[in-house]
């Protein structure tokens, strides 16, 4: 579709104009850490190359949410909904949204919460320009620079963005602003150093087997940061709880990390120690998404790397597997 | 700074320990691969001990591996370390005969940005408590300072106290990071993971928080060291841990305990006297400072 | 698009207590309020919900041909059981569902079939058993043996069927129990031991099984040594699914989610499949 | 939901506070029956859970009804000394000296947990005590720990 110019001067314009009618979702300062938050003056939002230290996942798939209520049939919790526009959402975190859309909406059933969510959401996307201490979206073979996972994709050229809008969510946005259309141009940004892709590329079985999961998992706490601040992560548990004297479910996030996250009524589990339950991480990530969905489900955010208390690395793990692979 | 020479005096320690086979294991430091951090390292061969990382970035606290590692486990002990273990001793946790504490005098630890790591802005116990062999640092060779912390916030009234709280849990995503980095929090079920009786609240989201915190702080109350884990591996910055300190403060205040000092005293709330002081009960007395009305 | 977590509200109709030892089971009989059916194949299972409480999968335990109602036996075991059994009849309860295969009843057709139960592990393959009972179906199937294994006579659940069982034409059922009991006049003994005991037409024979972990991996290793192909051999597998349709990532063995893949899986397939259950 | 819930407390003039009362069962509980035989009249405001020791009162329970929404907790056991498993309000006593603390430091009124050692034979100080607790909790409004 067609390629805009949004000079940066004109920025809080748009944004307030937006906020109007949508409830915007940018990455602002809270103390210390950026985060996406929703933000309601336009010079809250900070667009540069910094990353954030959660994903937006949290837009689309709320740590909690409240899914039906239990009357005399079964309500859907109707959540309002709110039209969103995700702002600045870097390519890591745009492919990785690919990733989840993939598992809640493809196969035999729809995740219809993640859905309308999904559907009222407009993402923004930003170009990246260097990775940051722990990234590794280059040996991912990702193009930080350049994603079209979203309704629209900015880049910075200095005192401009260009905006190339990818679809009628996107376009919507942009209507009557008399933006000056810029000529599409003649090759999408790219990055310059991409490497090789890293994947686990192996059996299953063999992997499962032949890696010394006891030691690569030796150092890990257990904590789960990892899980929740992942861009990809999607495992869910409902908690029902009475509010107010009425019956309510909850979805929230849950975490393979935890001892409790397969834990039979009957006390058996089947991922006992965190040796399976790391296991169960990684390859869930590089092996099992992409045997159902074609997506390895790791994006090298490299927010796990940079968060995880005992300086587990997701990425020397990958290749410490492939070299044993490669050596047995 | 004398890193370097207390870096060497490890590693030779280590190099014997492992060479004379008196352990399977050393709880250590490594450097890591992101940013150069310390990071912590299983060490089993002699011809490791050169990956072996001593300086002010080695703020893990290494007590915790040793719950999974009972027997024929040497640590490296930083002085917040070696009160863990203390306390580990003191609630039966570990046998002090299985453990080879090689205990290092420290000068305290930086964060990413330079600054006094959390726990160590206000340590007070540079030396280990309890070690079999002490790594000493020569240039300062300081006495255990045991002054009373002095950024209490004792006197902010009672809105501020629950603004703050309140702040904190807002940033909490319940990741329970801290809670598995805690060296106090060994509980083979936390009370947060049970369903029966279940412990969150009804209300999922800030009432679950609020129960967590609460809970755990008053778990911790009297047996924290002090190491800073918590603040320092929580991904969003919460700072609970002022809750805890200021309980803590009040077991030593009240009951004369300091977690992670001697082994052999009962913490303070698994033991009593006939006249504890009844502060804050209807009909007991009043205390203004903190617990008044 | 249909929201697959919504459930529909049911009433329970009558409560059947199974066991008269202290392994609690109940058989719960249970209809759609709104008047509707829930159709299933022998194999699937359903999410039960008590409100306020929770949610927990259970596999049907009757027949697929009822279709006025369905039953499910339950053991008093965690937060949902616990609730579910201090319900009585009138009581309402929620479900959704069917979910998972189902067991391969046309491949299985002109075979002979071996049912292998340990405690409530028949409870899932009942729905098989009287699938295959039905007068319109029994003529496809051959012989119909069942080794029926429980700790002791107490632990038997749907013991009144098993006379009208054993009267339908080439049904054989051998009863045990753990440890020998007065008055018992079944055998006594472990499955994988006393399988070796039956006739079975080895190149003609379905064997299914279910029950405690350590049972499915006893038996299935003996049925292999006695020459039972793989993929001949089928288990039901349990596993703690949240959402049932493959999205809450907690069910899965290897790739395969037991929840769409399964929870009915050969040997076969299992061997190809980590060790992981 | 919540932020209803609160409206409704605020327009309803007669908001009465809700306390939920720990008793152990030696002392304690059996004071408030002697309170209730001698009928002596104390609040209706509270709701009596009654536990075998007040060392038996985890303090998750007294954080929990907080959480929960009780406008107050109060907590009673045997007077120090009289235990009937010998020690258990001794060990109590260290606990709610502290947890009474950390409620504070999180900005809780110190005025909505309430502790007390009421003996068996003291029905009257029992319904006294009520009162008191009654018309503390009353003085602060419902509670706002959450901030809603």
């Amino acid at each position: 579709m067609a390629h805009v110019v949004v000079p940066k001067n004109r920025l809080n314009e748009l944004l307030e104009g937006w906020m109007k009618n949508y409830r915007v979702v940018a990455p602002h300062r809270n103390g210390k850490a950026l985060v996406f938050e929703e933000v309601k003056k336009a010079s809250d939002v900070i667009l540069n190359d910094e990353i954030t230290y959660k994903s937006p996942k949290e837009y689309l798939f709320p740590q909690v949410e409240k899914i039906m209520t239990f009357g005399d049939g079964v309500e859907p919790e109707s959540t309002e909904v709110r039209k969103t526009i995700v702002l600045g959402v870097k390519t890591c975190d745009l492919e990785a949204l690919k990733v989840m859309t993939a598992v809640f909406t493809k196969g035999k059933y729809t995740d219809t919460y993640f859905e309308k969510n999904l559907n009222n959401t407009v993402l923004i996307g930003l170009g990246c320009r260097a990775e940051k201490p722990g990234c590794f979206c280059n040996a991912r073979g990702l193009n930080k620079a350049h994603s079209q996972a979203c309704d629209m994709f900015l880049t910075d050229s200095g005192d401009e963005y260009m905006a190339e809008i990818l679809t009628c969510k996107g376009e919507e946005l942009l209507e009557g602003l008399q933006l000056e259309e810029a000529p599409s141009p003649a090759a999408i940004p790219q990055d310059d150093n991409q490497a090789g892709v890293l994947e686990i590329d192996g059996e299953e079985n063999v992997i499962f087997n032949k890696t010394d999961w006891a030691s690569i998992s030796e150092k890990c706490l257990g904590c789960g940061t990892c899980t929740f601040i992942c861009p990809t992560c999607h495992c869910f548990e409902f908690k029902d709880t009475v509010l107010e004297g009425v019956p309510v479910r909850y979805r929230c996030w849950d975490s393979c990390m935890y001892p409790k996250f397969t834990i039979h009524a009957s006390g058996h589990n089947p991922r006992a120690s965190k040796k399976e339950r790391y296991r169960q991480r990684i390859m869930h990530k590089y092996l099992y998404v992409k045997q159902n969905f074609g997506y390895t489900a790791c994006t090298g955010c490299g927010r796990c790397i940079r968060s995880c208390p005992a300086g587990m690395n997701i990425k020397s793990v990958v290749t410490e597997i492939m070299e044993n692979l490669k050596n047995s | 700074m004398n890193f370097e020479k207390q870096r060497n005096e490890i590693a030779a320690i280590c190099n014997t320990l492992l060479g004379e086979g008196r352990v399977k294991v050393i709880l250590g430091f490594t450097c890591g691969e992101y940013e150069g951090n310390a990071i912590p390292f299983f060490l089993r061969k002699r011809e490791d001990v050169d990956k072996l990382k001593w300086d002010d970035t080695c703020t893990p606290n290494l007590a915790r591996y040793l719950m999974e590692k009972k027997e024929g486990a040497a640590v490296i002990a930083k002085a917040c370390d070696a009160r863990a273990i203390v306390m580990y001793m003191a609630e039966n946790q570990i046998n002090r005969d299985n453990v080879y504490i090689i205990g290092v005098e420290c000068e305290g630890m930086k964060d990413k940005d330079g600054m006094p790591a959390p726990g160590c802005r206000e340590c007070r116990v540079k030396i280990p408590p309890v070690f079999d062999i002490l790594v000493k640092n020569e240039e300062t060779g300081k006495q255990n300072n045991i002054a009373t912390d002095t950024s209490q916030n004792g006197e902010a009234d009672l809105s501020e106290k629950l603004k703050r709280f309140q702040n904190e849990i807002k940033k909490c995503i319940l990741c329970y990071s801290c809670r598995q980095a805690c060296y106090g929090c060994y509980c083979e079920s936390c009370f947060m993971d049970r369903n029966i009786p279940n412990w969150l609240s009804s209300e999922l989201d800030t009432g679950s928080k609020m129960m967590f915190h609460l809970g755990r702080a008053m778990h911790l109350a009297g047996r924290c060291v002090e190491c800073g884990a918590c603040e320092r591996v929580c991904p969003s910055g919460v700072d609970i841990r002022y809750l805890i300190k200021e309980i803590t403060g009040f077991c030593e205040e009240l009951y004369g305990y300091q977690a992670g000092v001697n082994a052999n005293d009962i913490p303070a709330l698994l033991s009593f006297k006939q006249n504890d002081r009844e502060v804050g009960f209807v009909g007991g007395e009043e205390d203004g400072s903190c617990c008044g009305t | 698009m249909n929201n697959p977590y919504l459930p529909q509200k049911a009433e329970i109709m009558e409560v059947i207590q199974e066991t008269t030892s202290d392994l609690d089971i109940k058989t719960y009989r249970v209809k759609l309020l709104d008047g509707g059916t829930i159709s299933f194949m022998p194999g699937q299972f359903i999410e039960l919900s008590i409100p306020g409480v929770g949610e927990a999968p259970f596999g049907f335990a009757s027949s697929p041909l009822d279709t006025g109602y369905i039953e499910l036996s339950i053991k008093r075991v965690g937060l949902v059981t616990e609730a579910l059994h201090s319900l009585k009849a009138g009581s309402k309860i929620w479900l959704r569902g069917p979910f998972g295969n189902t067991f391969p009843v046309k491949e299985m057709e002109g075979s002979n079939i071996l049912i292998i139960a340990g405690g409530l592990g028949l409870a899932p393959l009942r729905p098989l058993i009287l699938y295959m009972f039905d007068e319109r179906n029994r003529c496809k199937y051959g012989d119909v043996q069942m080794l029926l294994a429980a700790r002791s006579t107490g632990d038997f659940i749907y013991r009144r069927e098993f006379e009208a069982w054993e009267r339908i034409m080439d049904t054989n059922i051998i009863k045990t129990i753990d440890r020998p009991e007065e008055g018992w006049n079944g055998k006594v003994g472990f499955p994988h031991i006393l399988v070796g005991e039956i006739e079975i037409d080895i190149p003609n024979t379905y064997a299914v099984l279910c029950g405690p972990p350590i049972m499915i991996k006893s038996v299935s290793s003996r049925l292999l040594e006695m020459g039972i192909p793989k993929f001949k051999i089928l288990t039901t597998l349990e596993m703690r699914m949240t959402c049932g349709v493959g999205k809450c990532g907690k069910c899965n063995i290897g790739h395969q989610y037991v929840c769409i893949d399964g929870p009915v899986f050969s040997m076969a397939q299992l061997a190809e499949m980590p060790a992981e259950y | 939901m919540m932020e209803q819930t609160r409206r409704k407390m605020e327009c309803n003039t007669a908001w009465e506070p809700k306390i939920v009362a720990f008793l152990c069962n030696w002392c304690s509980y059996a004071g408030a029956d002697l309170a209730g035989t001698s009928r002596i009249q104390y609040p209706p405001n509270i709701r009596i859970i009654r536990l075998p020791c007040s060392g038996r009162i985890n303090p998750l329970y007294i954080i929990k009804a907080l959480v929960e929404g009780a406008d107050g907790v109060m907590v009673s056991g045997c007077h120090p000394g009289d235990c009937h498993y010998l020690s258990g309000n001794m060990y109590a006593r260290r606990r709610f000296t502290i947890l009474k603390k950390l409620l504070a430091t999180a900005g809780m009124e110190p005025d909505r947990v309430q502790f007390t050692w009421v003996s068996a034979s003291e029905g009257s100080r029992f319904a006294a005590v009520v009162d008191e607790v009654v018309g503390k909790v009353r003085k602060l409004g419902p509670n706002r720990i959450k901030g809603v």
